[in-house]
C-alpha cells in the first residue's frame, strides 16, 4: 500500500476562519523542509557550501538565497529551511557532504508550523506576548531569534519592516495564533 | 445648571455638555470634564463615605489619587461593580452609577456609627488584648463580627466580563508625570530624536498647570502654554503620550509597570477595547516628574466633611469651576494656601479667616491676601471643629511662644481648607531602591543617590518654583537623552511671570492644647488612626516606625498614606523626641495606586491561561467522543466511551480488545530527543543508568535517568538509529526536564563530547498499535520493513515507509502484547492514524485512552514515573535495579546511590498487592500497615501507587511501595480505610504473563 | 506581665489608655548571656520564650538586626496547616498546630489564630492521587484532612470557579478544617512580650556581624553592631540570612535564599471564607480579618537578598487567582512585597546542632515556616537547652543530606507552603 | 524582570532564560572516589552570598546556551556575563563592572 498520506498543518482550521484586519494580518506560511544543523566550526563551512547558503556567523541573523534560508539559532546551531523541497533529499545531500565532520543533522520539517504577521501594527501586536524591542533599530530586517510569545517559545524573524515570521512548534501554534488574534482584537 | 455650586464660568469643564449620573440612587447632573468628586461638590454634596473603623462621616479631601476618604463603589451591575474607587479620579459619563460604602442602611444614617460609642475601647491594637475568652468564641463570635465590621466596599459578585491586555514596550526615555517638569523634560528629550514616552495618571495632561490661573509662561497663560506644549509633543513621531496611565511599579533593571485605563470613563465603550492595558516598559532612562502632594494639617476633629486640602479647593475652583463651599476658613503653615484663598475668593467663596500657624507670616502672598481684605490670624491654630455631616464651625486658638494654646474664637464656616506644605512624590524613586535624603530646609525626603538609570525633576525633588521647575525638567530631559547616547540636547530657559509660594510647612500634629486622651486628631483618615493611637503604640514600646505602622495600621489603607505618612512620622518624631530622619520612612512598594487584578492577569484566561497542546490525532478523538484529561500542557484522550458507557465499561472493553485483538493509542505526547554525534553513545552512557555501547543499531533499550541525587527522574525506550544517532523517548511531562538536564551536562560538564541534542517531540506523531493482531493490521501498510518475528524482534526499530510516508517503526510494548509504535512526521499523523484504523477495522481495532494504557501496563508491572516514583524513589526501590549497568564506573546519580540511606534494607520497594477479596479495588494513595488495629498514629509501611480493576484477570490489582516490600512477598498486610481495613497479599509486581511469552510472537 | 482581657481593656479605656505598659523592654545588651538567639522573627522569639518557660533558661538575648518581626514573619501569607505527608513533617507541623490552638491563651495575646479551613485544590489526576495519599497518611497519623469532590469544594468555598471554562478545572480538594491563618505580627509581638516578661532581653537594631570561637572551636560569643556579646550557646534563626550568619562561623549549609512575593488587595467586606491553595496553577488566597485578599505564589527563579521580585511573578499569581475566582478580576492590588526565603534541597527545615560546639541552627523553612512557628521554637529550645534534639526534630539534621535521608515533601507531592 | 546579557544574543528579558544555580561547581571527575562529605558538598552546599554571586543562566528561549553571570544579590546589578567554562572575572573596585 502506498497511498501518500496527506500532510496537515496544525493551523489549517484556525486560518480558515480568520478575520483579516489591515493593521495586522495573520496568515499561515506554506510547509517547508526544515533541518536543524549543529556542528563544530569545521563542519559549518562545509554545511554552508552544501546548502548553498553560508551559515550566518553573526548572532541572530538569517541569510537566504534561492528559496533556501539559514537561520542562526545559537552559536553552533542553524535552522536550514528550503521551501518546496523534500526534506529527505535535502537531508541526504547535506549528510553526504558532511561525511567525516563532527556535526548533527536532524529533520524537523514537521516539528513546527509558521505564521506571518504583517502590517503597520505587527510589532505592537507581537509585543502583546513578546518582550523584545521590535523597533527597526534593535530588531532590523534580517534578524531572527528564538524568544517567547506569551507562554510559548517561538522563532521570530523579520524579512521586511512590517513583516514577521513566527515559527512555532505544532502543538503551541494554535495558542500563539489565538493570542495574536486576541491582541488584534482592539483593531478588529 | 450643573449644580448649585458651579461657578458661571471658568475652568476646563464643558458646561454645554451635561452629564447625568447617580450617587446612592439619587440622580445628579454634572458636565463633561467633571470627576465624580467635582460633580458632587458642584451639587453641594460633601458627605460621600464612612470611615473604616468608626464609620465617621467623611467628605472629599483632595482632588487626586491621594484621596483618602472619598471611596465609592462604581458599576451599574454586579459584573462591572468595582469597590473602593476614588471619586476624585472617576471621570463621570452619562449613566454612571456610584454608591457610598461601609454604611448601612444609608450614608446619612449609618448603624455602624455606633462604633463611635465604643471608640474608647477600640484603641490601636485592642483586638490583640481581648476576645481570648472563652477560647471557642473567637472563631464563632468575635472573628465573624470583626470581619463584617471591617472591609470597606463589597467585592464584585459576578465574573468580570471585560478584557484586559498587556503589552511590552521599550523607549529611550520614560517621563512619568506630565506637569510642567515632565512636559519640559519630554520636550527636551524628544528634541534629540530619542524615543520618549510621557505618561500621566490623569485624564488630562498638564499637572499643576491645569489649575494655574495667574502665572504666565513665555508670555502665555499656563493653560495656553500647556496646550501648545502638548500639541508640539503629539506632533513628534518619536513621542508617545499616555494619559490615564499610572506608573505603578518599578522593577529591577528599569522595568516599569504602567496601567492605562481605557474604557472606565466611557459610557457604552466599544466592546473591542480592553478595559485596561498593562504597559510593561523597559526604559533606558527614566525621568520622574511626579510632583508633590499637599500635606494636611492634623488637629482635633479634622475629619469632617467640608475639611479639605487648600490646593484641592483651588483645583476645584480653577479647573472644574466648582465652589467647594460658601464660607471658608483657612488653616495653613505655608504660602500656597494664600494663593488658594485668593483664587477661591475670586471665584466667589467668602474667606472668613486665615489661621496661620507661623508666628509672623509675610511676603507677597500674605500681603495680597490682606489687601484682598482677608483676616490673617498669625500664630493661630485650629483646636476643634463642629458639625455632624458637614463642618459648621471652627475653633481657633492662639499659639503662644511657649507652645501653649489659648482659646480665641469660633468662626462659622462650611469649608475649612488646610495646608501643611508639600511632600515630594518620591514613591517611584524609592521603589527603584534609590536612597532618600532628608532635607532639613524643605522638611522633605528627597531623591538621593540613584540605583537605576533615572533622575527626578521638578516638585518631586523639592523644586517648587515654576520657572525653576520648567528649567529643571528641561535639564533632566536633555540629560536623560544624552545618557542614552543622543547628542544635541539643547538647554533652554523658560521665562515665567509669577510668584513662588515658597516651601514652608509643618509635619506632625499641630499644637492644639487639648487633652490628648479626649481629643481626636486624625492622622490616617481612611484607617481611622488618631494621634492617640500613635502615642499609645509608642507608649507600648512600638518605637520603630514599621512597628507603629503595623500596630496602628497608619499608612496601610488604600491610599498607602500618601497624605498621612509624613504626619505620622512627624508625630513619632515629636513624641520620641528623635529627629525625623532617624525615625525613617516605611518602605514604598508597588503599586503606586491600587491596580486591577485583571490587568495583571491580562489575556491569560480560559484557553489562553496556558497553551493547550493537542496532538495531530486530537480532532479525530474528539469526533469519536473521547473524554480528555490534562497531562502537563497536553490534552490526552482518557477513554473512548461508546454511547451509554461509563469510564469503567469503556476501559474494560478497550482492555479486552487490546489483549485479544488490537488496540490503537495516541502516544504522540511522549517526549523525544534526537542524540547525534560521534560521542552519542558515550553521552548516553553517562546520562542513563544502563549501558549503551553494546546496543546495535536497529535495536531498542529501555532506559532510566536519575537526578544527580540518585532518584529516578525519567524513563523511556531509546532506539539506536545509527552508530552515532539515538532516538530517545521520555515521559510526557518529563520531556523538557530531561532535555534541559542533558543539555546542561553536554554544555557545561562535558563540552568536549561531539554530540548534540535536538528536541523531536513535535516532529513525530506516535501511533501505538498493540495487541496480538497488530502485525496483521500494519503489514499491508508498510513498505521496506519486514515485520516478521524473525526479521523484526521485540525491541527493535526499522526505518521505511508506512502509507507512503517515512516512518520509524518501533517494535515495543507497554501493554505486554505484541505491539508497534509507528512514528511518522507529525503532519501525516492524522492521515496515517486513520489509515491504520481503516485497515484495522476488519480486526476490530479499538482506540484506547490513557486509562486503558495504565491498566494494561499495571497488569504487566510496568512502572510509570511520577506514579510509582515520586522523587524519593531509587531504581532499586521501584524494581529497576536491573537497569543499572554493573560495569559502569559512573553515570548521573550513581554516586548518590552509594549514600548510606540509599542502600538501607528497609526502603520502600515496589510490590504487587492483591486484595483478599478480588472485587475490592484499592484507592491510590491508600496506606499499607501491618496491624490495622494499632492505635493512632499508626506505623505506615507504604502506600498504593496504582490500582485498577483488571478485566483480563477479572479481579483488582495494585502496585505499592512498601517498606522492605520484597522480603514481605507472600505475606499479608492491611489497608485501613475509614470504613474498615482491607486485607491484601503482597505479590510480585507483575500480574499478567510474567514470562513475557506474549511478546515473543 | 500586665494581663490582657476585655476587663483590662475596659478599665484602661476609662483612663484614656494611659496605663498600658510597654509590651517589651528595649534593654542595653549585657556582656554575657547563657544563650544568644540570632534573629527576632517568630521562630527566634518563640525559641527564647520556650527556653525561659520550659527549660528555665532566662539569661537569654534575642538579637535582631532590624525591628522584631520584620523578616518573613512580618511578610508572610499566614497559612497554617499540618497535613503534611511524611511522618517526620506531620509530627513537626502537628506539634505546632496543637500549640497554635492554645497560643492566644498561653501568651495572653490574641494572635487571631483562625481555623477557617485550608483547601488545597486538585486540577489533574496526579493531584487527586497525591492529595488522597496525604488524606490517608494524615488520617493514620491522627491529623484531620479530608477529600472533597468539586461540588463539595464549591459548597465549602462558594466564590470558587468550579466547572466554569477553566483551563485546569477543579477536580476536588483536600481540606484541613483545623488549618487556617493567624495574625502574623501579633505572633511576633505576643512571643516578644511573653519572652520579655520572663526576663529575655530582646535587642533590636543589633546586627550580628561575627561569631567568635574558642581555640578548640566552640562558640564564645557574637560580634555585633553594638559590640561583642559573650554567649555559651548561640542559636541562629535568621531565615533568609542564615547562610550569611553561619558563614561567620565557617559553616556552609545546603541553603539558598530566594525572593518570595506576596500581595494584598484593597479591603472588601467578607467575600472569601477560607484559605485556598492551588499548587498546580500556583496561587493561594485567603481574606484577612481586615478585609484584604492575601495572595501569594511560588518564589522568583533566582537567589536574592533584595526582598522584592519581578512583575511577571505577580502577573502569573494573579492570572491564576482570576481563573479560580473570576469575580476578583476587578479587585485591585493594594501592595506587593517580597521576603527572602531560605530553601534546602529537600525543602524541609534544619533544626539541629551544627558541627561547631554550642552553635545551633533553625532554618530552611522556605516558603512555609510561619505555620511551624510555635512548634519550631518549642523543639529548638529543647535542642539548645539539652544539647540534643527533641524527638520531633531529630530527623531534621544537617547530616541527612550527606546520608541521603531526605524528607522531601515537595518531591513527593509538589506541595509547598 | 531582569535584563540579562546573553553573551551571544545580547541583553534579553529574564523570561527568555532559566536560572541554573551557582556557577563554577564542577562535577567531580571521579565521583566514586570521593567520600560522602565531599559529594554532599558538590551536590548541595552553596555559597549563597549576600553580594556578588556567580550564577548560571541558560538562554532557554533563545540561543539555548548556558552561561555565567556575576549578579549582586542585594541590588540585582549585573556586573559581568561570560560563557560557561570561562573563569570568573575579577570585578573592578566599584563592583559595577569587570576589571579591564
Ligand atoms: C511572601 C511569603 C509568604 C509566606 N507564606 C507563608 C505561609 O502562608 N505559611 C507559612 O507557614 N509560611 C509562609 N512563609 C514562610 C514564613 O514566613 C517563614 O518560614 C517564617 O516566617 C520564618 O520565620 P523566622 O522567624 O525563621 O524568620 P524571620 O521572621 O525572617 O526572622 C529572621 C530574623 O533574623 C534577623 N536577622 C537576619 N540576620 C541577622 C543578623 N546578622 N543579626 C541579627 N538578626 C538577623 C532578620 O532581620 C529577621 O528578623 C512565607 C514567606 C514569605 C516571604
Ligand atoms: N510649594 C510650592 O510652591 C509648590 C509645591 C508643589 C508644587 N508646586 C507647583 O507644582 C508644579 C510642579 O511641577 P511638576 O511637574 O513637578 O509637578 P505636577 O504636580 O505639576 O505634575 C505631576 C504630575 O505627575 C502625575 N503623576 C504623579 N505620579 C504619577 C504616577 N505614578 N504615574 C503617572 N502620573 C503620575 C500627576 O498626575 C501630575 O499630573 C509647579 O507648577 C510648582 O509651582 C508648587
Ligand atoms: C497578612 C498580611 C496582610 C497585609 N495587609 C496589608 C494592608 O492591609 N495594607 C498594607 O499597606 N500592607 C499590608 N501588608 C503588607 C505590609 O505593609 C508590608 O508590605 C509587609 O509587611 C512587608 O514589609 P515591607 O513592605 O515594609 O518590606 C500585609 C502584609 C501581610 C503579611
Ligand atoms: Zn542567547
Amino acid at each position: 500500500m502506498s497511498d501518500l498520506a496527506i500532510r496537515e498543518n496544525s493551523l489549517g482550521r484556525l486560518a480558515s476562519v480568520i478575520r483579516n484586519i489591515p493593521s495586522a494580518t495573520l496568515a499561515v506560511l506554506p510547509d517547508t523542509a526544515k533541518l536543524l544543523f549543529r556542528g563544530r566550526p569545521a563542519a559549518v563551512d562545509v554545511a554552508g557550501r552544501a546548502f548553498g547558503v553560508a551559515m550566518p556567523q553573526e548572532a541572530c541573523r538569517f541569510s537566504a538565497r534561492g528559496g533556501r534560508t539559514a537561520y542562526w539559532c545559537g552559536p553552533d546551531e542553524w535552522l536550514l529551511q528550503a521551501g518546496g523541497e523534500a526534506s529527505a533529499a535535502l537531508f541526504a545531500s547535506l549528510d553526504a557532504a558532511l561525511a567525516g565532520q563532527s556535526y548533527s543533522l536532524v529533520d524537523v520539517s514537521h516539528r513546527s508550523d509558521a505564521i506571518t504577521l504583517s502590517g503597520p501594527e505587527a510589532a505592537y501586536i507581537l509585543n502583546h506576548g513578546c518582550p523584545l524591542d521590535l523597533s527597526l533599530q534593535t530588531f532590523p530586517v534580517g534578524m531572527c531569534t528564538r524568544t517567547i510569545f506569551g507562554k510559548a517559545t517561538i522563532m521570530l524573524s523579520r524579512p521586511a519592516p512590517e513583516l514577521f515570521h513566527i515559527d512555532v512548534w505544532r502543538s503551541f501554534a494554535s495558542y500563539v495564533w489565538q493570542l495574536l488574534e486576541e491582541a488584534c482584537g482592539e483593531f478588529a | 445648571m450643573s449644580g448649585r455650586f458651579r461657578a458661571p464660568s471658568g475652568g476646563r469643564v464643558d458646561r454645554a455638555k451635561p452629564v447625568r449620573f447617580s450617587f446612592d440612587g439619587q440622580s445628579y447632573q454634572g458636565v463633561a470634564g467633571d470627576t465624580l468628586a467635582s460633580a458632587l461638590l458642584a451639587n453641594g454634596v460633601h458627605l460621600v463615605g464612612r470611615s473604616f473603623k468608626y464609620h465617621r462621616p467623611r467628605g472629599i479631601v483632595t482632588a487626586g489619587s491621594d484621596e483618602p476618604n472619598a471611596l465609592v463603589g462604581v458599576g451599574a451591575d454586579d459584573a462591572h461593580y468595582t469597590p473602593n474607587m476614588r471619586a476624585t479620579q472617576i471621570e463621570i459619563y452619562e449613566g454612571l452609577v456610584a454608591e457610598s460604602q461601609n454604611r448601612w442602611p444609608s450614608l446619612r444614617f449609618d448603624v455602624g456609627a455606633i462604633n463611635e460609642a465604643f471608640a474608647p475601647f477600640l484603641s490601636a491594637g485592642f483586638y490583640y488584648k481581648t476576645f481570648m475568652w472563652p477560647p471557642a468564641a473567637w472563631k464563632r463570635i468575635y472573628e465573624p463580627l470583626i470581619r463584617r465590621a471591617a472591609g470597606l466596599g463589597r467585592a464584585p459578585a459576578k465574573p468580570d466580563p471585560d478584557r484586559y491586555t498587556q503589552v511590552y514596550a521599550h523607549c529611550d526615555v520614560l517621563v512619568i508625570g506630565a506637569g510642567p517638569a515632565g512636559m519640559a523634560a519630554a520636550l527636551a528629550a524628544s528634541a534629540t530624536g530619542a524615543r520618549v514616552f510621557l505618561c500621566d495618571e490623569q485624564a488630562e495632561m498638564g499637572g499643576s498647570l491645569l489649575s494655574e490661573k495667574t502665572a504666565m509662561i513665555e508670555g502665555q497663560s499656563a493653560g495656553d502654554w500647556t496646550a501648545g506644549a502638548l500639541a508640539g509633543l503629539a506632533a513628534r513621531a518619536n513621542v508617545t503620550l499616555m494619559p490615564r496611565t499610572t506608573a505603578f511599579g518599578w522593577y529591577p533593571h528599569n522595568f516599569l509597570g504602567l496601567c492605562e485605563r481605557i474604557t472606565d470613563h466611557l459610557a457604552g465603550a466599544d466592546p473591542k477595547l480592553p478595559r485596561e492595558r498593562l504597559w510593561q516598559v523597559r526604559a533606558t532612562e527614566v525621568v520622574l516628574a511626579t510632583g508633590a502632594l499637599e500635606r494636611p494639617l492634623v488637629f482635633p476633629d479634622n475629619d469632617r466633611p467640608g475639611i479639605m486640602m487648600a490646593e484641592a479647593a483651588r483645583i476645584y475652583a480653577n479647573r472644574f469651576g466648582v465652589l467647594p463651599g460658601n464660607t471658608a476658613v483657612i488653616f495653613t503653615a505655608c504660602d500656597s494656601a494664600y494663593r488658594a484663598a485668593l483664587d477661591l475668593k475670586s471665584a466667589g467663596v467668602a474667606v472668613a479667616a486665615i489661621a496661620d500657624l507661623r508666628a509672623a507670616p509675610g511676603g507677597v502672598w500674605v500681603d495680597r491676601a490682606r489687601a484682598a481684605g482677608m483676616e490673617v490670624r498669625e500664630a493661630t491654630v485650629v483646636t476643634g471643629t463642629t458639625g455632624r455631616l458637614r463642618i459648621d464651625s471652627v475653633n481657633l486658638g492662639k499659639l503662644g511662644p511657649d507652645g501653649r494654646v489659648s482659646a480665641s474664637e469660633t468662626i462659622a464656616c462650611d469649608l475649612l481648607l488646610t495646608s501643611g506644605g508639600f511632600t515630594p512624590s518620591v514613591h517611584l524613586f524609592s521603589q527603584s531602591r534609590g536612597k532618600l535624603v532628608y532635607d532639613e530646609a524643605l522638611r522633605a525626603f528627597l531623591p538621593g543617590t540613584s540605583v537605576e538609570r533615572e533622575r527626578s525633576v521638578g516638585a518631586c525633588r523639592g523644586i517648587f518654583d515654576l520657572e525653576a521647575v520648567l528649567n529643571d525638567g528641561t535639564a533632566g530631559g536633555s540629560g536623560a537623552a544624552e545618557a542614552v547616547g543622543f547628542a544635541g540636547a539643547a538647554g533652554r530657559a523658560f521665562a515665567v511671570d509669577g510668584d513662588s509660594v515658597g516651601s514652608d510647612g509643618f509635619i506632625g500634629v499641630t499644637p492644639h492644647g487639648g487633652d490628648p486622651s479626649r481629643t481626636r486628631a486624625w492622622i490616617d483618615f481612611q484607617n481611622d488612626v488618631t494621634e492617640n493611637d500613635v502615642k499609645l503604640a509608642i507608649r507600648e514600646g512600638f518605637r520603630s516606625i514599621e512597628h507603629v505602622k503595623r500596630y496602628t495600621t497608619t499608612g496601610m489603607a488604600t491610599d498607602q498614606g500618601k497624605t498621612s505618612n509624613m504626619n505620622a512620622l512627624g508625630l513619632v518624631s515629636q513624641t520620641l523626641k528623635r529627629p525625623l530622619p532617624q525615625v525613617g520612612l516605611t518602605t514604598f512598594r508597588p503599586p503606586y495606586t491600587p491596580t486591577t487584578f485583571g490587568v495583571f492577569a491580562g489575556q491569560s484566561r480560559g484557553d489562553l491561561f496556558d497553551p493547550v497542546r493537542k496532538t495531530p490525532v486530537h480532532d479525530w478523538a474528539v469526533a469519536q467522543g473521547a473524554v480528555f484529561e490534562n497531562v502537563s500542557l497536553w490534552k490526552r484522550a482518557h477513554y473512548f466511551p461508546k454511547p451509554g458507557e461509563d469510564m469503567h465499561a469503556a476501559v474494560v472493553r478497550e482492555c479486552r480488545a487490546t489483549r485479544q485483538a488490537v488496540g490503537i493509542f495516541d502516544a504522540t505526547t511522549l517526549g523525544k530527543i534526537e542524540v547525534v554525534g560521534k560521542d552519542a553513545a558515550e553521552l548516553m552512557n553517562r546520562i542513563y543508568t544502563n549501558s549503551w555501547a553494546t546496543l546495535e543499531p536497529g535495536r531498542i533499550r529501555y532506559g532510566v535517568i536519575l537526578g544527580e541525587n540518585g532518584f529516578v527522574m525519567d524513563d523511556g525506550v531509546v532506539g539506536r538509529m545509527a552508530p552515532d544517532r539515538f532516538h530517545i523517548t521520555t515521559t510526557t511531562g518529563g520531556a523538557s526536564r530531561v532535555l534541559t538536564m542533558m543539555e546542561d551536562y553536554v554544555q557545561t560538564e562535558w563540552p568536549n563530547l561531539d554530540v548534540w541534542l535536538t528536541s523531536t517531540t513535535e516532529e513525530w506523531a506516535v501511533i501505538s498499535v498493540q495487541g496480538p493482531l497488530s502485525r496483521k493490521v500494519l503489514e499491508p501498510l508498510v513498505e521496506g520493513i519486514d515485520l516478521s518475528r524473525a526479521s523484526m524482534p521485540h525491541m527493535s526499530v526499522r526505518e521505511g515507509k508506512i502509507c507512503g510516508v517515512p516512518t520509524r517503526l518501533f517494535r515495543v510494548s507497554f501493554t505486554g502484547e505484541l505491539g508497534f509504535e509507528v512514528n511518522v512526521p507529525a503532519g501525516y499523523g492524522r492521515a496515517v492514524w486513520e489509515a491504520i484504523v481503516a485497515a484495522g477495522h476488519a480486526y476490530g481495532i479499538t482506540p484506547y485512552g490513557t486509562e486503558t494504557m495504565h491498566v494494561l501496563r499495571a497488569e504487566k508491572g510496568f512502572i510509570v514515573v511520577g506514579q510509582e516514583t515520586d522523587g524519593t524513589v531509587t531504581p532499586d526501590d521501584c524494581g529497576l535495579g536491573w537497569t543499572i549497568g554493573k560495569a559502569k564506573k559512573d553515570f548521573v546519580g550513581k554516586r548518590s546511590l552509594a549514600r548510606p540511606a540509599m542502600m538501607a534494607g528497609d526502603r520502600k520497594q515496589l510490590v504487587g498487592l492483591l486484595t483478599v477479596d478480588p472485587k475490592t479495588v484499592l484507592e491510590v494513595g491508600a496506606q499499607v500497615v501491618a496491624d490495622p488495629n494499632q492505635p493512632i498514629p499508626m506505623i505506615m509501611l507504604g502506600h498504593v501507587t496504582s490500582s485498577y480493576w483488571s478485566a483480563t484477570l477479572n479481579r483488582s490489582i495494585a502496585l505499592a511501595l512498601v517498606r522492605g516490600g520484597r522480603t514481605r512477598i507472600g505475606t499479608r498486610l492491611s489497608v485501613p480505610m475509614p470504613d474498615g481495613p482491607i486485607a491484601v497479599e503482597l505479590v510480585e509486581p507483575i500480574f499478567y504473563d510474567p514470562k513475557g511469552a506474549r511478546l515473543d510472537v | 506581665m500586665q494581663s490582657y482581657s476585655a476587663f483590662s481593656l475596659f478599665r484602661q479605656a476609662l483612663g484614656g489608655h494611659a496605663g498600658w505598659q510597654r509590651q517589651w523592654r528595649s534593654p542595653q545588651p549585657r556582656t554575657e548571656y547563657d544563650v544568644v538567639i540570632v534573629g527576632a522573627g517568630g521562630h527566634g522569639l518563640a525559641t527564647a520564650y520556650y527556653l525561659a518557660k520550659e527549660h528555665g533558661i532566662t539569661n537569654v538575648a534575642v538579637l535582631e538586626k532590624g525591628w522584631l518581626g520584620g523578616g518573613n514573619t512580618g511578610r508572610n501569607t499566614t497559612i497554617i496547616r499540618s497535613n503534611y505527608l511524611f511522618d517526620e513533617s506531620a509530627a513537626l507541623y502537628e506539634h505546632a498546630l496543637k500549640l497554635w490552638e492554645g497560643l492566644s491563651q498561653d501568651l495572653n495575646y490574641n494572635v487571631m489564630y483562625s481555623p477557617r479551613g485550608v483547601l488545597m485544590l486538585a486540577h489533574n489526576t496526579h493531584d487527586v492521587q497525591s492529595f488522597k495519599r496525604h488524606v490517608h497518611a494524615n488520617r493514620l497519623n491522627g491529623i484531620d484532612n479530608e477529600w472533597l469532590n468539586a461540588e463539595e469544594c464549591k459548597a465549602f468555598c462558594p466564590p470558587l470557579n468550579v466547572g466554569g471554562a477553566m483551563r485546569y478545572p477543579i477536580l476536588g480538594g483536600a481540606l484541613q478544617r483545623r488549618g487556617g491563618t493567624a495574625r502574623h505580627d501579633a505572633v511576633a509581638w505576643g512571643y516578644a512580650r511573653a519572652a520579655d516578661a520572663r526576663g529575655v532581653d530582646i535587642i533590636e537594631n543589633c546586627e550580628v556581624t561575627g561569631i567568635r570561637r574558642t581555640v578548640n572551636g566552640a562558640v564564645e560569643g557574637v560580634e555585633t553592631s553594638r559590640g561583642f556579646i559573650r554567649a555559651r550557646k548561640v542559636g541562629v534563626v535568621a531565615a533568609g540570612h542564615t547562610s550569611v550568619v553561619l558563614g561567620m562561623a565557617g559553616v556552609r549549609l545546603p541553603l539558598e535564599s530566594y525572593p518570595l512575593q506576596a500581595l494584598v488587595s484593597e479591603p472588601v467586606k467578607p467575600a472569601f471564607p477560607c484559605v485556598v491553595m492551588s499548587n498546580t496553577i500556583h496561587a493561594y488566597i485567603s481574606q484577612s480579618d481586615k478585609g484584604e485578599m492575601v495572595i501569594g505564589a511560588g518564589t522568583d527563579a533566582y537567589t536574592s537578598y533584595s526582598q522584592r521580585g519581578a512583575l511577571h511573578i505577580a502577573n502569573h499569581t494573579l492570572d491564576a487567582i482570576c481563573e479560580l475566582v473570576p469575580m476578583f478580576r476587578r479587585l485591585r492590588m493594594l501592595r506587593n512585597w517580597g521576603g527572602i526565603v531560605d530553601v534546602t534541597p529537600d525543602r524541609s527545615p534544619i533544626i539541629a546542632r551544627t558541627p561547631v560546639p554550642g552553635l545551633y541552627v533553625n532554618c530552611g523553612w522556605g516558603t512555609g515556616g510561619f505555620k511551624a512557628t510555635p512548634g519550631s521554637g518549642n523543639v529548638f529550645a529543647w535542642t539548645i537547652a539539652r544539647d540534643e534534639p527533641h524527638r520531633i526534630n531529630a530527623p531534621f539534621t544537617i547530616e541527612r543530606f550527606r546520608d541521603g535521608i531526605l524528607i522531601d515533601e515537595s518531591a513527593a507531592a509538589a506541595v509547598a507552603h | 524582570m531582569l535584563l540579562i546579557p546573553c553573551p551571544h544574543c545580547g541583553p534579553r528579558a529574564e523570561l527568555e532564560f532559566s536560572y541554573g544555580g551557582e556557577a563554577h561547581i564542577a562535577r567531580p571527575v571521579d565521583p566514586a572516589s570521593i567520600d560522602d562529605d565531599s559529594w554532599v558538598t558538590f551536590l548541595y552546599e552553596r555559597s549563597n552570598p549576600r553580594g556578588v554571586h556567580a550564577e548560571r543562566w541558560r538562554h532557554l528561549h533563545g540561543c539555548g546556551r548556558f552561561f555565567n553571570v556575576l549578579r549582586d544579590t542585594v541590588s540585582d546589578t549585573i556586573a559581568a556575563s561570560y560563557p560557561a567554562g570561562q573563569p570568573r572575572p575579577a570585578l573592578s573596585p566599584d563592583g559595577k563592572g569587570t576589571k579591564r
